[in-house]
């Protein structure tokens, strides 16, 4: 049964983004709503078949890593793939919706939309050092191409200096394999892992894996890296935001999270963490404020990413040189807000779009007034803003809760002052949009009222990064399960 | 200033050039744990061809392979985006120069010759459809400038296709071992060598498409698109 | 499923499925959003009242589900939390009906009410938050859909004032986060118990438990709008009258009084509290807000900054009761949760009537307005007389007790700090009174509005008339079962073992 | 040190040059040549590297084989949305429009080449 499952999950998308590269802009919407529900079913049943079976290898192909690829199908992994299934579908159906059909570049949309979404599976359940890569270049490409969709010159110049960022970021990365490959012979990472724990390799050699990391962490727009990813989350259309910023920039996170959890014992030191934890906390600090600074309101959201990855990178310092104990619960912490951030940002860029949509201006001055036609999109906008303060009962209050802990409970109690200080600075810019709705005195009396089902969307997204602090224990549970057996 | 920053950058570049070379030369002091070559050739009989490259490329690590021409495919649909008229080609970047015009009829049927050629190497020495595929490309590329209409290359169906082909083809072949019970990207036994053919064959054809399409595809009108919220 | 699980559940569920059904209303459904609130606020008082009544005969109602690893979701109904619950559930239907009648005719009542179920049901969660967790979230809540209720009019001054009131909540906010995070890092999950945890604890936790207590305090200090937090109360004073008297009466200034006396009583426990000498400090900062709030009242013109400096004084008056560490000052500062609410509630009501009807706002404007509208300036010279503490008023008792509790443990220094407060009092209130009853009406009501015979409408006088009858009895029938004094004597019993 | 090793060190010696000329140039064809400039030395590193013993190793051949494919589609994309932006905005550098002065305008710049 789980055989079919990942065939069903591995074919799926690339086949469907071959099915709508042949049809037009309308026929691929029919095409994709039909590929979302495949998908999405065998992500859930996968899920399900992890949550009550436990973890396994997957051997492409029948061969076995080191010769072939492997994939690590964990609680981990089909987590995300399955938050992927809900994003990707969300934004999806908004798009098919959101994008005028009439614009014939459009249809090449859906084709990268799948790309996008094979890529991101790849690197959810990648073993294998070099495949990743591949997964991280299929998955820029597919970005860049959709930031560039439409052709105008400043969406071309984000897509240029994103596509620049993306591949010295890989570049980077794919020198750490190279290194990593000559030192042990193989590209499994649980390989490498295997090699470094039973002795066999002598640890020293830290830097194959910063370079990994830089070029992951630049990929991920880790400050002071973060340049490009404003002007590319901005220009894109919303529902590609959405997807970009809810999905694409965790997908570079992840591999530096595993390679961390994996090899950060034996490579990394206690420098290198808390100088990225305080990197970490720098873009929290400075994200925040920039966003606070914005005029365009897609870019105060864009900027809101630069500040949230931060807290991502708190992983590195709450893991190293710490019990068990300590480093699960960061562990925990930080998937949370991976997942909490994904659901409240695409909730947001989505809510962000339809807002512009119907004022028809991405400034935020535009919004003076709008509460009053107590539109849906303001009211998601600001459900997904209280994930993003962290405050309860959202997603982002549980992993921030979870933070704290570990943060108290390692003794590194300065990462206190960043979960606490970055939670009233997000406070700041999404109050800000929020004061904005408020005012009164204008005579506003054109609004347009979106389509419901691009209304339902992002209020869908933005409920459920709510309510995951409620159900943050079971769905924690499923992400810590064991492998089957203990080896492969 | 400038002269500070660019002793700065020098320095960072030297100081990683450095640090890269150091960590080569430690790297290389003592020797792999896993042979990994050792155990290629062990299993070399089971994966079809001789060439261990294409071996590792089309089976052992078929997977980036496949993902591979994904990547390949993207770039080329959002090449063809870019492109907003119904034909790719531009009459007016035609050159009318009439000794390339008489280079490319001895030239183009040559280098066709020489990407099969290279196709067929691919099995037992280096070769393949990569590189098949370039050669390919460079004769329509070479077409193009000397003046050879190829008015196929119109962001239709048919180019569309022609891009996808390889890839379709290759990915159908990874899922009818799955439909069977096997993994993903398994080949049925016995049919490993002729399966391969067929795939190496037709990515050749999708490669020399996309890099062709990626060529031609020029910005030729200013057609574009508003900012969201800036009206038209 | 038990009843018993279910109650707290069904009480927190009235108002929130309210709010939800209210946003989810056109603008223009008047007469449903109507009855859906009244319906869900007459429910509630109901749900309250059984509780009330399970608890006195010694039942128990919890509900709980694991949230994150170690912490507990925890819904629970004790005698302390019904005293706060009842409060607001019966102050939600009064105020509900006078901001049915004060909203009338103007924009955005579909966001109104949502918002304003909402607050009430973090009210409600408040309440019945079984640990500091639980608490934390609603508080948090409570500061959310507060913020809506004061930029409710959407001018620069309120969005400026809302925007400071988010600023000083959410910084709170913050702090309390902290202390609750490393209060749990350092014992693990706490479950409010009568008599605390920490009796006897060991003395190198000493230390940072103090810290922890500051930060708490500070924390909810902030909403308690204790000196010098109080800074965001003056100001939040522009939105719409009923949500002045709900921030002031019921929620967001109770809730912060509520959670000091949850973590006095229930987390630390007084007597361990005392102990550390953490009251001490308390102390002295409640007397010391007490004595600035009445004083800066006395130099307000405007009617409702004045009665909102009069809040920040009388709240304090909570605060330093918990420090008496005695039963008799203790129940004083508890029955004072409820009578402030009650008077503070009348007071406001009458200024929104004043405010609605003849345009009044300020003080000097106030001449002669008993002759107009006498049943509302009934009501308000109660609510006065009863923050003066006159007897047999409300404020009397809560006076008198504390008094003596305050005698009873030694601590006279809190008698006259009472005495100056009750004469500053006095000296801000009786003015506005001679100019209601005795002065002569100098010119023409700023914007006169008539309503036929009545004074004002009935949506807007009777809930004032109700809440003075409400501080009237509840000063001479002190003694009765289930009166505020009687429920604040069996928290005491069961709470302080003294 | 075999003649292996030494293609790894020529590679360092590609990465170094070519990430200098990445941070260092403005105009973006030249950046995106300084950046097959690295990509070359890394395949070098990853080539020379695992041969160092002498013994052929068919899997970073293969490896960088695909790596090159990737990377050229990565350039060609590159190149494609280089023109374009060329074309729409007569600029070679992601300098923001106002900082620098357009080199040419438009609708001059018609047709074909980013030249200087």
């Amino acid at each position: 049964m789980t055989l079919w499952l990942m065939a069903g999950l591995l074919f799926t998308p690339l086949a469907w983004a071959v099915l709508t590269l042949l049809v037009d802009f309308r026929k691929g919407r029919v095409v994709t709503w039909l590929g979302i529900l495949v998908q999405v079913l065998v992500s859930l049943a996968l899920w399900a078949a992890v949550a009550s079976d436990g973890g396994f290898y997957y051997f492409l192909g029948g061969w076995q890593a080191p010769l072939g690829i492997e994939l690590r199908v964990d609680g981990l992994a089909v987590t995300f793939v399955l938050l992927t299934a809900l994003v990707a579908a969300a934004c999806g159906w908004h798009a098919s919706v959101y994008l005028d059909p009439g614009k014939s570049w459009h249809r090449y949309f859906w084709p990268l939309f799948w790309f996008l979404w094979a890529g991101l599976n790849v690197v959810w359940l990648g073993g294998d050092l070099f495949n990743l890569y591949v997964g991280l270049e299929l998955i820029s490409l597919a970005a860049v191409g959709l930031v560039a969709l439409g052709g105008q010159a400043a969406a071309l110049r984000a897509a240029i200096r994103y596509l620049m960022a993306a591949l010295l970021g890989s570049l980077a990365y794919l020198l750490g394999v190279a290194l990593i490959y000559g030192q042990f012979g193989t590209l499994s990472l649980a390989d490498v892992t295997a090699l470094l724990s039973d002795g066999t390799v002598a640890a020293g050699q830290t830097f194959p894996l910063v370079l990994m990391l830089f070029g992951l962490a630049l990929k991920t727009a880790l400050f002071p890296m973060h340049g490009w990813l404003p002007p590319a989350h901005g220009i894109a259309k919303s529902p590609v935001s959405a997807l970009l910023s809810a999905l694409v920039v965790k997908a570079s996170f992840y591999i530096a999270a595993r390679l961390w959890l994996d090899l950060g014992g034996h490579l990394g030191g206690y420098e290198l963490a808390q100088l990225i934890g305080v990197l970490g906390g720098l873009a929290v600090i400075w994200g925040s404020w920039l966003a606070f600074r914005q005029t365009k309101l897609k870019q105060v959201v864009a900027y809101s990413s630069v500040a949230q990855i931060g807290y991502l990178f708190l992983l590195f310092p709450l893991t190293w040189g710490v019990t068990d104990a300590i480093s699960l619960q960061a562990q925990q912490g930080i998937t949370l807000q991976v997942i909490s951030h994904a659901l409240a940002k695409a909730a947001m860029f989505l809510a962000a779009g339809n807002l512009i949509m119907s004022v028809g201006s991405n400034r935020v001055d535009a919004l003076a007034g709008v509460s009053r036609f107590l539109p849906f999109s303001l009211f998601s906008f600001g459900l997904a803003g209280v994930s993003l303060m962290g405050l309860p009962p959202t997603g982002g209050f549980a992993a921030k809760w979870l933070l704290l802990q570990a943060s108290l409970a390692s003794g590194q109690w300065w990462w206190l002052g960043v979960l606490l200080a970055g939670g009233l600075l997000s406070a700041a810019y999404v109050f800000r949009v929020y004061q904005a709705s408020f005012i009164d005195n204008t005579d506003t009396d054109h609004f347009f009222h979106p389509p419901k089902s691009l209304e339902v969307i992002p209020l869908i997204l933005a409920l459920l990064s709510l309510g995951l602090g409620l159900v943050a224990e079971p769905v924690l549970s499923v992400m810590a399960l064991p492998f089957e057996g203990s080896s492969r | 200033m400038r002269v500070l920053s660019v002793v700065t950058m020098t320095a960072v570049c030297l100081a990683f050039a450095g640090l890269l070379g150091l960590a080569v030369w430690h790297i290389a002091g003592s020797p792999a744990p896993v042979n990994l070559p050792g155990l290629l050739a062990e299993n070399l009989d089971a994966s079809g061809v001789e060439h261990p490259i294409t071996a590792v490329l089309l089976n052992f690590r078929s997977y980036d392979t496949l993902l591979e021409i994904g990547v390949l495919v993207i770039a080329g649909i959002a090449g063809i985006s870019m492109a907003k008229t119904t034909s790719l080609e531009d009459p007016d970047l035609r050159t009318s120069d009439s000794l390339l015009y008489a280079l490319q009829r001895w030239f183009v049927p040559l280098m066709l010759v020489l990407a099969g050629y290279l196709l067929w190497a691919g099995s037992d020495r280096p070769g393949g459809a990569f590189q098949a595929g370039a050669v390919l490309a460079a004769s329509g590329v070479m077409m193009r400038l000397g003046g050879i209409p190829m008015d196929f290359l119109r962001p239709g169906v048919l180019l569309r296709l022609g891009l996808a082909l390889g890839f379709t083809v290759f990915l159908l072949v990874a899922v009818a071992s799955a439909l069977a019970g096997e993994v993903f990207l398994a080949y049925p036994a016995g049919f490993a060598k002729p399966l391969i053919l067929v795939i190496e064959t037709v990515l050749t054809f999708s490669i020399a498409m996309v890099l062709l399409a990626l060529f031609v595809s020029a910005p030729v009108n200013r057609a574009q698109e508003p900012e969201e919220g800036e009206h038209e | 499923m038990s009843l018993s699980v279910l109650m707290p559940v069904f009480a927190l569920m009235t108002s929130l499925l309210a709010s939800v059904v209210l946003f989810a209303l056109p603008e223009k459904g008047y007469r449903l959003r109507t009855t859906i609130n009244l319906v869900a606020a007459v429910v509630k008082i109901a749900l309250v009242a059984v509780m009330i009544w399970g608890i006195a005969r010694g039942r128990e109602y919890e509900a709980a589900f694991t949230m994150l690893p170690g912490v507990e979701f925890v819904l629970r109904a004790d005698a302390l939390s019904m005293l706060f619950a009842g409060l607001s559930a019966l102050l939600w239907l009064l105020t509900t009906i006078y901001a049915v009648g004060y909203l009338e005719d103007s924009p955005n009542r579909s966001r109104f009410f949502g918002f304003f179920s909402l607050c009430v049901a973090s009210t409600m969660g408040i309440a019945l938050a079984g640990n500091l967790f639980t608490f934390f979230l609603f508080y948090e809540m409570l500061t959310l859909s507060t913020y809506p209720l004061v930029v409710h009019r959407g001018t620069r001054k309120s969005l400026r004032a809302g925007r400071n009131y988010i600023i000083y909540t959410l910084t709170g906010g913050a702090v309390l986060l902290l202390a609750i995070a490393w209060l749990h890092g350092l014992v693990g999950d706490l479950r409010f118990q009568e008599g605390g945890h920490f009796a006897g604890v060991d003395p190198s936790l000493q230390v940072p438990l103090t810290i922890i207590f500051v930060l708490l305090m500070t924390g909810l200090g902030v909403k308690a709008a204790l000196v010098p937090l109080h800074g965001w109360l003056p100001q939040a004073m522009v939105a719409p009258a009923p949500v002045s008297a709900l921030l002031h009466a019921v929620a967001v200034v109770k809730a912060g009084a509520f959670g000091i006396i949850r973590v006095v009583f229930e987390v630390y426990g007084l007597e361990a509290a005392e102990a550390m000498g953490l009251l001490a400090g308390l102390a002295l900062v409640a007397a010391f807000t007490i004595i600035y709030g009445s004083t800066r009242a006395l130099y307000q013109i405007d009617l409702k900054r004045r009665l909102a400096f009069s809040t920040i004084s009388q709240v304090s008056y909570i605060v330093l009761g918990l420090c008496l560490f005695g039963p008799l000052g203790v129940m004083g500062g508890l029955v004072h949760l409820v009578h402030q609410g009650i008077m503070k509630i009348t007071l406001f009501f009458c200024a929104g009537n004043y405010a609605e009807t003849l345009g009044v706002h300020r003080i000097d404007e106030l001449d002669g307005a008993g002759k107009r509208m006498p049943g509302t300036s009934v009501a308000f010279t109660l609510g006065a007389f009863g923050m003066i503490g006159a007897p047999p008023l409300a404020g009397f008792i809560t006076k008198w007790t504390m008094g003596a509790g305050a005698l009873e443990v030694g601590m006279d220094w809190v008698v006259a700090v009472l005495v100056v407060s009750s004469l500053l009092n006095a000296a801000y209130f009786l003015p506005i009174l001679h100019r209601l009853w005795f002065a002569e009406q100098q010119q023409a009501w700023p914007h006169e509005r008539r309503w036929g015979r009545l004074e004002t409408s009935p949506w807007l006088l009777w809930p004032p008339l109700v809440t003075a009858v409400l501080l009237v009895l509840a000063g001479i029938l002190a003694n009765v079962p289930f009166s505020p004094l009687s429920w604040a004597e069996l928290i005491v019993l069961r709470e302080v073992a003294l | 040190m075999t003649i292996h090793l030494l293609y790894a060190f020529a590679g360092v010696a590609l990465c170094g040059i070519g990430l200098f000329g990445f941070i260092r140039l403005d105009h973006l064809l030249r950046k995106l040549m300084a950046f097959n400039l690295m990509g070359s030395g890394v395949f070098l590193v990853l080539v020379g590297l695992a041969q160092r013993v002498g013994q052929p190793d068919p899997v970073p051949q293969a490896l960088v084989l695909t790596g090159i494919v990737v990377a050229v589609a990565a350039t060609a994309l590159a190149v494609v949305l280089i023109r374009r932006y060329y074309h729409l905005s007569g600029q070679i550098t992601l300098a923001e429009p106002g900082r620098e002065p357009v080199k040419k305008p438009a609708a001059d710049a018609h047709r074909e080449g980013p030249t200087e």
